[in-house]
């Protein structure tokens, strides 16, 4: 296993390589790049990569500054390609760029005086108490449902259980995020809850408790709006998991034992049928802190992660984009590799080795 | 029924009763089936032009036939707007004109709305007009087939590929596995938005396109938890059995591994569908989807998000979405029940002894 | 001429002199007893991250130059009047070739230095080095700056007919020198960076919010120019990423007030129990700034776009009533004029002066220039309009085959694609292309992100998009980046729809050398007549007022000025801000 | 004989059982008293294993159960679930039918059998785990301390039989329903087992229903018994007076049932199967920072060969690598060593012709349970390799072999269209031969494929597999604790002792003048009744 794990880890590097590689070809070879984002801003086109989003915006383009303006000059286009690097050819950049990702050097945004990392870490606070709550909250919900659901398949409960959680996850999150909006934190109904960001301006102030109490009061909403949709999925399948399980026959031993109802579910079938659990779970994590809740962090103003990452797409801030692809990769991977060691965890008789008829 | 089964083997007709057993999933597949059905039918139902006409004591049908406007007395070159009150007073004045039961089409502008669009729903527009003036109903209709194709097919291609994959990998594990895996792990790390942009500056991206491109990644998402199963299957005592026979590789891994590793797979085909459209929805929400004016459930939603003054917008996406979701995943519910040997209908048949306590039990 | 021999004017005005007189106490639309306090909070959409607005890199907190004095500042009341605000006096050559600036003695940074002629030299080359490619432009006629003593600054100017340079010059932020003498201007920072002007920053949270608060002893507090402005102590910018969401917390209280930018949603979205319970208010401030020309345009560079019968064509199809009607709730009115909402637009007739200048180029003009009155007639119904437009067509060389336009000679169909970044606006060019398509002319929009939009723009490879060009009431240099042929093949020039033409080149010339009111409207009524004779762009709409929805707390003065909303001569009346306030809180 | 205590432990009275309408128990009554060992015994899938269960309520949904059921005081049939908590694994022990999937996979034993402890007598951590170790040794499990770790899957079929009936008896129940308990096990150690079994009633007062098909056992264990015939009641007595008197036919005919006779003899030519060298070993678990402790050897290099038309007989303790080898000489499992098939060399194919050869090397694997995948039909199990290797046959072809076959092996044939697990266990071990012969292989290797079959059954399998043999010159590495049928089928046999071969020799030979003590001991236990 030791000679398994080392040879993974090793393979990381290649394919760390091969994924940057291809982002460089293909994010270089997309129109538009980020002199035009410079030119974007100096004519007042919205540069926020969320204007596609933003929504309800006016029937009158935005208009820019009318008095004085004569262009921009070509020397300072010239200029902005020197500063980010845009005179050098394609594969010096690209070599400049691993060497410095191999220190964790992920350089400056093109846009702002600041360290990638410094950009992400920023960020790190929103998408954490997300990725964290939400996750909880539908693990916490989606198993023990799924789990009741298989036991009374086909009764009525679990009918109008199916219902709800399909129900919340056909509804669009963001529609729902901006309901959640109207009804509990808008001027029409009942006014209750926050309408955006982390915590209150006056955050400083509070006590612990008065903290722990804002900073749980803000993230409800968002919270609620991003697990919404998320229910469904992992209820059902851990209900047909445990479907797939209860039957067999050590089912019977553990009820034969005297073991409760409980036990036998979550002692002998949960290990069996989590198997499938634990394998989406990484791409499940990567999805949810990094890209999963674009449309949540737009609507309550959460400045996260997957913002940073489309705005940055959006923006062609090639250093950011690299930057987070890098790290994302990474981790994932590492992931990947912690949830394939998990497999073995689980089930030992799971191996990795070569099987041939 | 009855027909059908006369040549199926036993153990078919015994699925087929279970699913037919299982009002839930039956009915389903009916709503769906008839829903879609109409759907395909969709320019009959919903339509900007009559079906049949009459007109000067000859025959058309405009919905098979571009007729010019100067057939009708007019003077533009193009195909004649039968909503036009001209063409339509001329044509009234000489004969007359059969209507599908909704007479707009997907992109029908109705030019005669009594209320600023969005307009709520009225006996003119069952479901009411989206923000352009559009009605909604007819968008619908238009855009549920064509949602329904795009994640028909979407899902049917992500399923062959993901589950290839992951069962390949899963299957063989070592160095098929090992190099497999960092294939879909460099594969996954391509930029799609990025291709996307690419794509949309070289052609106008239609739904093929798209198609294409989401089919690029979409069986990604199936990978992991298909080769999962096939690691924990592969040593299971009947796959073994299976070789010991000498089956191939690939006759064990449809026949044995498989069935018994769908369980996330099946699970995750409605939601795949769904998913389908949803993605569609939110790339036509960036703009990186449909070509403008396409009937898009998507743009309804986003539509829905811009006009809350309008819920009628947000509702129907939604409801057209959930009842979809929801038929969907019935008709899976009773798909898997057929396919489990062990299946047993709780609820179908109360049984005489459910009363007395003597029944056997599943008492966990 | 000599500096001494000129006098020392208390303001400028673009023509003529200033409206108020040297000893005006105070601007007639702001109320010098105005009370002081409160807070105003309102939205702004997307993110900040730096509270250096002058530089290339990052994106600036809105509101941010309320913490610089400027040498002059603007009466909104005036089409263009400066007057002194860190300026006492100012000395303008009556040959234009220098300006001289007396600096007020009082004058003080925040942190009690004083501004002296060394910050002016430093603000200016600062800006026009380091800064934003805009203020090298902007200032591109200034030769050179001297600080002459202490208080005295000149700066020597160019040879250039430019009537407005001065009065510009007068616009520049006063930066303190003492303070950036360490710190790196062309980084991005979030600090409360150090100003002189009525606000101070209070707080920074990057992206979420940024708080002015109102400078106590601020030094210029009693000059005429402020006296009764900036009453408001706080002024709050919360950001929000999403409209909707914006507008829900207006309607929470969370913020005071909220420009409205969509029809649609001040005809249906104002409906909320702080409104009918009085809370909220609803104005519509009539807008006296050119509303500009916001237009589908066409790209001359393609061919087909050469004729201008084509060209008539297109604009007939524009169905503008259907379009106001039906998604605008009627609320805008059509745009007609280059300089719509302004006496520069041109009516009916030329006139006398306007034939003056237009005679010279009597040949290169159509006839109708001369002889048809402006607006353009379009006969009112579609129909008619289609009839009209199919003619013009067929008279250009199209004829239908097979249901397409097609040209009779080259055999090209008529195709068009309409390029936009921003789906808000497919629903506006959606009925222009189905009337298109009544015409047999095949148009399509294509979507795609900004940075592609602006990369083609740059490449000028489109057919048509909505684009606009902004006026000021007193046009200027600008109006050559958008006519002349000189801009025509520029890259990323304004002249987006490539017009070469001698003699717009030459009536911008006409207009940019006026030096008077009147022979600047004349000459822009006579560039209006042949740009909306050459139908080069399908004109949209304007609105000419703003929509303002506010928390009924905030005290003005009417009327409001002429030219430009001014929202420092605000206050927040105590105790209906406390009443306000109250119902905001209580949530 | 003992005098059992007449207090009634289990009563159950007219207890009927039916699947889906389809009744499978018709009004059983059987009594079993405190102390005293009641045998049921009875035809493979007569429901006997239903009717055990069905007290017990631990049937699928899909049944249903009529007629009173009593445990000392308590009616079941009205226990609430609590009730049956407290009852099952602390009052009531069971062991299952099919040890090899009975175990819960993906806990260690140790674990599993502690897990009762806990959930009846509290017991946790090290205690429990001194406790657990204590039930291992009594059941005569070697290397009990390393064994608690181990997983299911890496211990033999015997050891896990164990492992249930440890799990059984580790509460001390006042009941024991024991289905099969030893069917895996070698004849000495099934002696001590029972023996302990004895010791717990007799100590305790324990009552046990004993299900079996080894009318030897029960003769020498039972008190009394009952028969069983297609789930109905046969007879009910002491065991002496239905021996001896049995009433009905149907006993008469069980009792009269024994697998006897010899297998045709084969001429001596060159072997079909000869391996040289062959050993197997597992790696031990390694602890963190921890040497990496020795390897274990469960089967150490050995040489044999088998004949075409020849049986090989495979015997030995429970544990001592029989199934290990059988499957490194099928190239299934891991091991070293040549093999030689039919003058390929085994060990150095791969892919298509290791795959083309499988065809002539059929398996009938020891755990039937496992061994077929539970979804797909009957039909579909045993018709596959047939589809596969003949792919000319037509449809009604394939169809027409599988029942024949499933005729063969004593299986109705509208099981086809059932699935494994709504079969009995003998059941499903005969459709796992099915599925090896209807290939007609030239090598079978058979484990344990008799062991859940009833003497008739087993008597008719073992001529019909001597049937074939005769007619096709099928060779058979045929692995048994049953050295009764061993005796029936194997020309030559082996004998392995912790993976090593005590002896090897021909059949007769071996079994009646044992060279080593093992054999011997191995020989009297069984009491093999003398040839006719
Ligand atoms: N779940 C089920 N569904 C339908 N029929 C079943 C089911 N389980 C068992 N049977 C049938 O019930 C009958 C009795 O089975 P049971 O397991 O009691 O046999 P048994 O006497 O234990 O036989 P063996 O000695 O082979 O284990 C068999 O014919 C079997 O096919
Ligand atoms: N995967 C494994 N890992 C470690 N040890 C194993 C593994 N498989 C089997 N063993 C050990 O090898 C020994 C031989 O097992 P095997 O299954 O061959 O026994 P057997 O002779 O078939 O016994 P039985 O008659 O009980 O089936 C046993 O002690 C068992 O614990
Ligand atoms: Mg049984
Ligand atoms: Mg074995």
């Amino acid at each position: 296993m030791a000679r398994y794990v080392l040879r993974r880890l090793l393979l990381m590097i290649p394919t760390l390589l091969g994924i940057m590689l291809l982002n460089f070809i293909i994010v270089q070879a997309a129109p538009g790049g980020p002199i035009d984002q410079m030119l974007a801003r100096f004519e007042g086109l919205s540069s926020q990569a969320s204007t596609r989003m933003e929504g309800g915006g006016g029937d009158v383009t935005s208009s820019g500054e009318s008095r004085g303006a004569r262009g921009i000059p070509p020397a300072f286009i010239e200029k902005l390609e020197a500063q980010f690097g845009f005179d050098q050819p394609a594969h010096e950049r690209f070599l400049g760029m691993i060497a410095d990702y191999a220190t964790f050097d992920f350089g400056e945004s093109f846009f702002r005086d600041e360290q990638v990392t410094t950009l992400m870490l920023e960020r790190l606070p929103v998408s954490i108490s997300l990725g964290l709550w939400t996750t909880l909250v539908v693990y916490l919900v989606s198993i023990p449902l799924g789990i009741r659901k298989a036991l009374h398949h086909g009764s009525r409960f679990d009918v109008w259980s199916s219902g709800l959680v399909i129900v919340g996850y056909a509804i669009p999150g963001f529609l729902f995020a901006i309901l959640l909006i109207v009804l509990f934190a808008g001027g029409s109904y009942w006014d209750v809850f926050p309408l955006r960001g982390l915590t209150s301006p006056d955050f400083d102030e509070l006590s612990t408790w008065g903290k722990v109490k804002d900073y749980l009061w803000h993230i409800t909403l968002p919270v609620i709006a991003s697990a919404i949709g998320s229910f469904a999925t992992l209820t059902m399948l851990t209900k047909n998991s445990f479907l797939d399980e209860v039957h067999k026959q050590y089912v019977l031993t553990a009820r034969a034992k005297g073991a409760s109802d409980r036990r036998v579910l979550y002692g002998h079938v949960f290990r069996n049928a989590m198997l499938i659990i634990i394998a989406g779970l990484p791409a499940a994590l990567v999805g949810i802190f990094f890209t999963g809740s674009l449309l949540i962090e737009v609507i309550f103003s959460l400045n996260g992660l997957g913002l940073l990452g489309f705005e940055a797409v959006m923006q062609r801030d090639y250093p950011v984009i690299f930057g987070t692809l890098y790290l994302y990769t990474l981790i994932g991977l590492v992931l990947k590799l912690i949830s394939d060691l998990t497999y073995v965890w689980v089930d030992p008789r799971i191996d990795f080795e070569t099987r041939e008829s | 029924m009855s027909l059908l089964s006369r040549d199926l083997s036993p153990i078919t007709r015994r699925r087929l009763a279970v699913f037919h057993d299982n009002r839930r999933a039956r009915l389903s597949l009916w709503i769906f089936a008839i829903l879609f059905v109409l759907s395909l039918v969709a320019e009959l139902i919903a339509n900007d032009r009559p079906i049949v006409m009459q007109y000067q004591g000859e025959w058309y049908a405009p919905v098979l036939v571009d007729y010019p406007d100067t057939e009708f007395g007019g003077f533009l070159p193009s195909p004649a707007d039968y909503r036009d009150p001209f063409v339509r007073d001329e044509i009234m004045a000489n004969g007359w004109m059969l209507w599908p039961p909704i007479p707009f089409s997907y992109e029908t502008l109705d030019m005669e709305l009594d209320h600023p669009a969005p307009s709520p729903p009225t006996t003119r527009h069952w479901l009411g007009t989206d923000d352009q003036g559009r009605d909604v109903l007819a968008r619908v209709i238009y855009g549920f087939r064509l949602s329904v194709i795009f994640a028909l097919v979407l899902t049917a291609g992500s399923l062959v590929l993901g589950v290839l994959a992951g069962g390949i990998q899963g299957y063989f594990g070592g160095k098929v596995d090992l190099i497999g895996q960092r294939f879909t792990e460099i594969w996954s790390g391509l930029p799609m938005l990025f291709l996307l942009i690419i794509l949309a500056s070289l052609v106008e991206p239609n739904l093929w396109w798209l198609l294409g491109i989401m089919l690029l990644f979409s069986w990604l998402g199936l990978v992991d938890v298909v080769r999962a199963e096939f690691l924990r299957a592969r040593n299971l005592e009947y796959v073994r059995a299976a070789r010991a026979m000498g089956l191939p590789s690939r006759l064990i891994m449809w026949r044995h591994v498989l069935p018994n590793a769908m369980v996330a797979t099946l699970t995750f085909i409605p939601f795949l569908f769904t998913g389908a459209i949803t993605t569609l929805t939110a790339l036509d929400f960036l703009g990186f989807g449909l070509p403008p004016g396409s009937p898009s459930l998507g743009e309804l939603v986003a539509q829905g998000k811009n006009n809350l003054q309008a819920p009628w917008l947000g509702i129907t996406a939604f409801v057209t979405l959930s009842v979809m979701l929801s038929l969907l995943v019935f008709i899976g519910e009773g798909l898997r029940d057929a396919f489990d040997p062990r299946h047993i209908q709780h609820a179908a048949s109360p049984s005489p002894a459910a009363s007395t306590p003597s029944r056997s039990g599943h008492d966990a | 001429a000599d500096p001494a021999d000129v006098a020392t004017v208390h303001g400028l005005a673009l023509y003529g002199d200033p409206a108020l007189p040297a000893d005006f106490t105070h601007f007639p639309h702001a109320d010098p007893e105005a009370p002081t306090g409160g807070s105003l909070v309102r939205s702004a959409i997307g993110s900040f991250d730096s509270t250096n607005p002058f530089i290339i890199r990052g994106t600036p907190a809105t509101g941010l130059t309320e913490i610089y004095d400027t040498l002059l500042t603007q009466n909104p009341d005036e089409p263009f009047s400066m007057y002194g605000l860190l300026a006492e006096g100012v000395r303008l050559d009556p040959e234009r070739q220098w300006i001289e600036f007396d600096l007020h003695p009082e004058a003080r940074f925040h942190d009690g230095e004083p501004v002296t002629a060394e910050d002016v030299v430093f603000s200016f080359e600062t800006l026009t080095e380091k800064g934003q490619p805009f203020y090298g432009a902007y200032y591109a006629d200034v030769i050179d700056v001297t600080a002459l003593d202490e208080s005295t600054v000149h700066f020597d100017l160019a040879d250039s007919e430019s009537r407005e340079l001065p009065l510009i010059i007068g616009q520049l932020p006063i930066l303190p020198a003492h303070y950036w003498q360490d710190r790196d201007f062309e980084a991005t920072t979030r600090d409360a960076l150090l100003g002189s002007g009525p606000y101070r920053i209070g707080v920074v949270e990057p992206g979420r919010r940024i708080v002015y608060e109102r400078v106590d002893n601020y030094w210029g507090q009693e000059l005429p120019v402020n006296r009764g402005r900036h009453n408001v102590d706080r002024l709050v910018y919360d950001y929000y990423r999403d409209q909707t969401v914006a507008l829900e917390a207006f309607k929470a209280g969370n913020l005071d007030m909220r420009i409205e930018t969509s029809a649609r949603n001040w005809a249906t979205a104002y409906d909320f129990p702080a409104l009918e319970e009085g809370f909220v208010e609803r104005l519509e401030v009539p807008d006296g700034q050119p509303a500009g020309m916001q237009a589908y345009v066409m790209n001359l560079r393609r061919d087909k776009f050469q004729d201008v019968r084509v060209r008539e064509a297109l604009n007939l199809a524009f169905n503008f009533e259907w379009l106001n009607r039906n998604l605008f709730y009627g609320a805008y009115q059509r745009t007609e004029s280059y300089f719509a909402n302004s006496e520069m637009a041109a009516e009916g007739l030329p006139s006398e002066a306007e034939l003056a200048l237009l005679e010279p180029h009597r040949e290169a003009l159509p006839e109708r220039v001369f002889e048809e009155p402006l607006p353009v007639e379009h006969p009112e119904e579609m129909r008619p309009r289609l009839a009209k437009a199919l003619e013009l067509l067929n008279e250009a060389g199209y004829v239908v085959r097979d249901g397409v336009m097609t040209h009779l000679d080259s055999g090209a169909p008529l195709r068009m694609e309409v390029l936009l970044f921003d789906t808000q606006f497919e629903r506006v060019v959606q009925p222009l292309l189905q009337n298109l398509a009544k015409l047999g002319i095949e148009g399509n929009i294509r979507i795609v992100d900004v940075n592609q939009y602006l990369n083609r723009l740059r490449g000028f490879d489109f057919d048509i998009i909505v684009g606009s060009f902004p006026q000021s009431a007193n046009p200027g240099n600008e109006q050559r980046d958008f006519w002349t042929s000189e801009y025509a093949e520029v890259p990323q020039s304004r002249n987006l729809i490539g017009l070469s033409d001698p003699v717009v080149d030459d009536l911008v010339d006409d207009l940019i050398t006026a030096d008077s009111r009147e022979a600047l409207d004349t000459a822009a009524r006579a560039l209006d007549r042949v740009l909306r004779w050459g139908f080069y762009v399908i004109p949209q709409w304007h609105l000419g007022k703003t929509r303002i929805a506010l928390w009924d707390k905030f005290g003005w003065q009417e009327p409001f000025p002429e030219y430009n909303l001014d929202m420092a001569a605000w206050w927040v009346d105590p105790e209906r801000g406390a009443e306000i306030e109250a119902r905001q809180r209580n949530r | 004989m003992r005098e059992p205590t007449s207090a009634p432990l289990l009563e159950l009275h007219d207890l009927t059982i039916a699947f889906d309408g389809v009744s499978v128990v018709e009004r059983l009554s059987l009594t079993v008293k405190r102390g005293e060992t009641l045998a049921l015994v009875g035809e493979s899938g007569s429901g006997k294993s239903v009717s055990a269960l069905g007290a017990m309520n631990l049937l699928p949904p899909n049944a249903r159960i009529e007629g009173s059921r009593r445990l000392g005081d308590t009616d079941l049939a009205t226990l609430s679930d609590r009730g049956w908590r407290g009852l099952r694994g602390g009052q009531v022990g069971f062991v299952f039918q099919e040890p090899m999937t009975s175990l819960n996979p993906l806990h260690p034993i140790g674990k599993q059998i502690g897990e009762t402890l806990r959930l009846h007598q509290g017991l946790t951590g090290r205690a429990a785990r001194a406790r657990t170790r204590e039930l291992l040794e009594q059941v005569r499990l070697p290397r009990a301390e390393e064994l608690l770790d181990a997983w299911p899957h890496q211990i033999s079929g015997g050891q896990r039989q164990r492992v249930m009936i440890a799990m059984a008896i580790a509460n001390g129940p006042e009941l024991l329903i024991a289905d099969e308990p030893t069917t895996a096990l070698d004849v000495t150690v099934q002696q001590e087992i029972l023996a302990l079994l004895a010791d717990l009633r007799d100590a305790h007062g324990m009552g046990m229903l004993f299900i079996t098909h080894d009318l030897n056992l029960v003769r020498r264990h039972a008190d009394r018994i009952c028969v069983l015939h297609a789930g109905r009641e046969q007879e009910t007595g002491p065991v002496a007076e239905v021996f001896t008197q049995p009433r009905s036919d149907y006993t008469r005919q069980l009792l009269e049932a024994e697998p006897a006779g010899r297998p045709a003899p084969v001429a001596r030519v060159a072997p079909l199967l000869s391996a040289r060298g062959v050993g197997v070993s597992f790696p031990r678990p390694t602890r963190l920072f921890a040497r990496r402790p020795p390897p274990f050897v469960a089967v150490k290099p050995l040489d044999l060969h088998v004949a075409p038309g020849e049986t090989l007989g495979i015997v030995g303790e429970s544990g001592s690598g029989k199934t290990t080898l059988a499957l490194a000489l099928l190239r299934l499992g891991q091991g070293s060593g040549e093999i030689d098939f039919d003058g390929t060399r085994l060990d150095q194919l791969t892919g298509n012709a290791l795959r083309r050869q499988r065809r002539c090397l059929q398996v009938v694997f020891q755990d039937p349970y496992g061994s077929l995948s539970p979804r797909l039909p009957v039909f579909d199990i045993v018709s596959e390799g047939l589809r596969f290797h003949h792919p000319e046959l037509d449809r009604a072809e394939v169809d027409r072999r599988v029942r024949a076959t499933l005729r063969e092996v004593g299986l109705p044939e509208e099981c086809a269209s059932r699935y494994p697990h709504e079969f009995s266990g003998g059941q499903r071990q005969r459709i796992a031969v099915a599925r090896a012969i209807i290939l007609e292989p030239r090598l079978v290797v058979l484990d344990e494929p008799t062991s859940a079959l009833d003497r008739s059954v087993q008597k008719q399998l073992v001529e019909l597999l001597r049937d074939l043999q005769a007619r096709r010159r099928l060779s058979y590495l045929f692995i048994s604790h049953d050295l009764a049928v061993v005796r029936a089928m194997a020309h030559r046999v082996l004998v392995l002792k912790d993976g090593e071969v005590m002896e090897q020799g021909d059949c007769l030979q071996v079994l009646e003048n044992p060279a080593s003590d093992y054999t011997r001991a191995l020989v009297t236990a069984a009491g093999l009744a003398p040839r006719e």
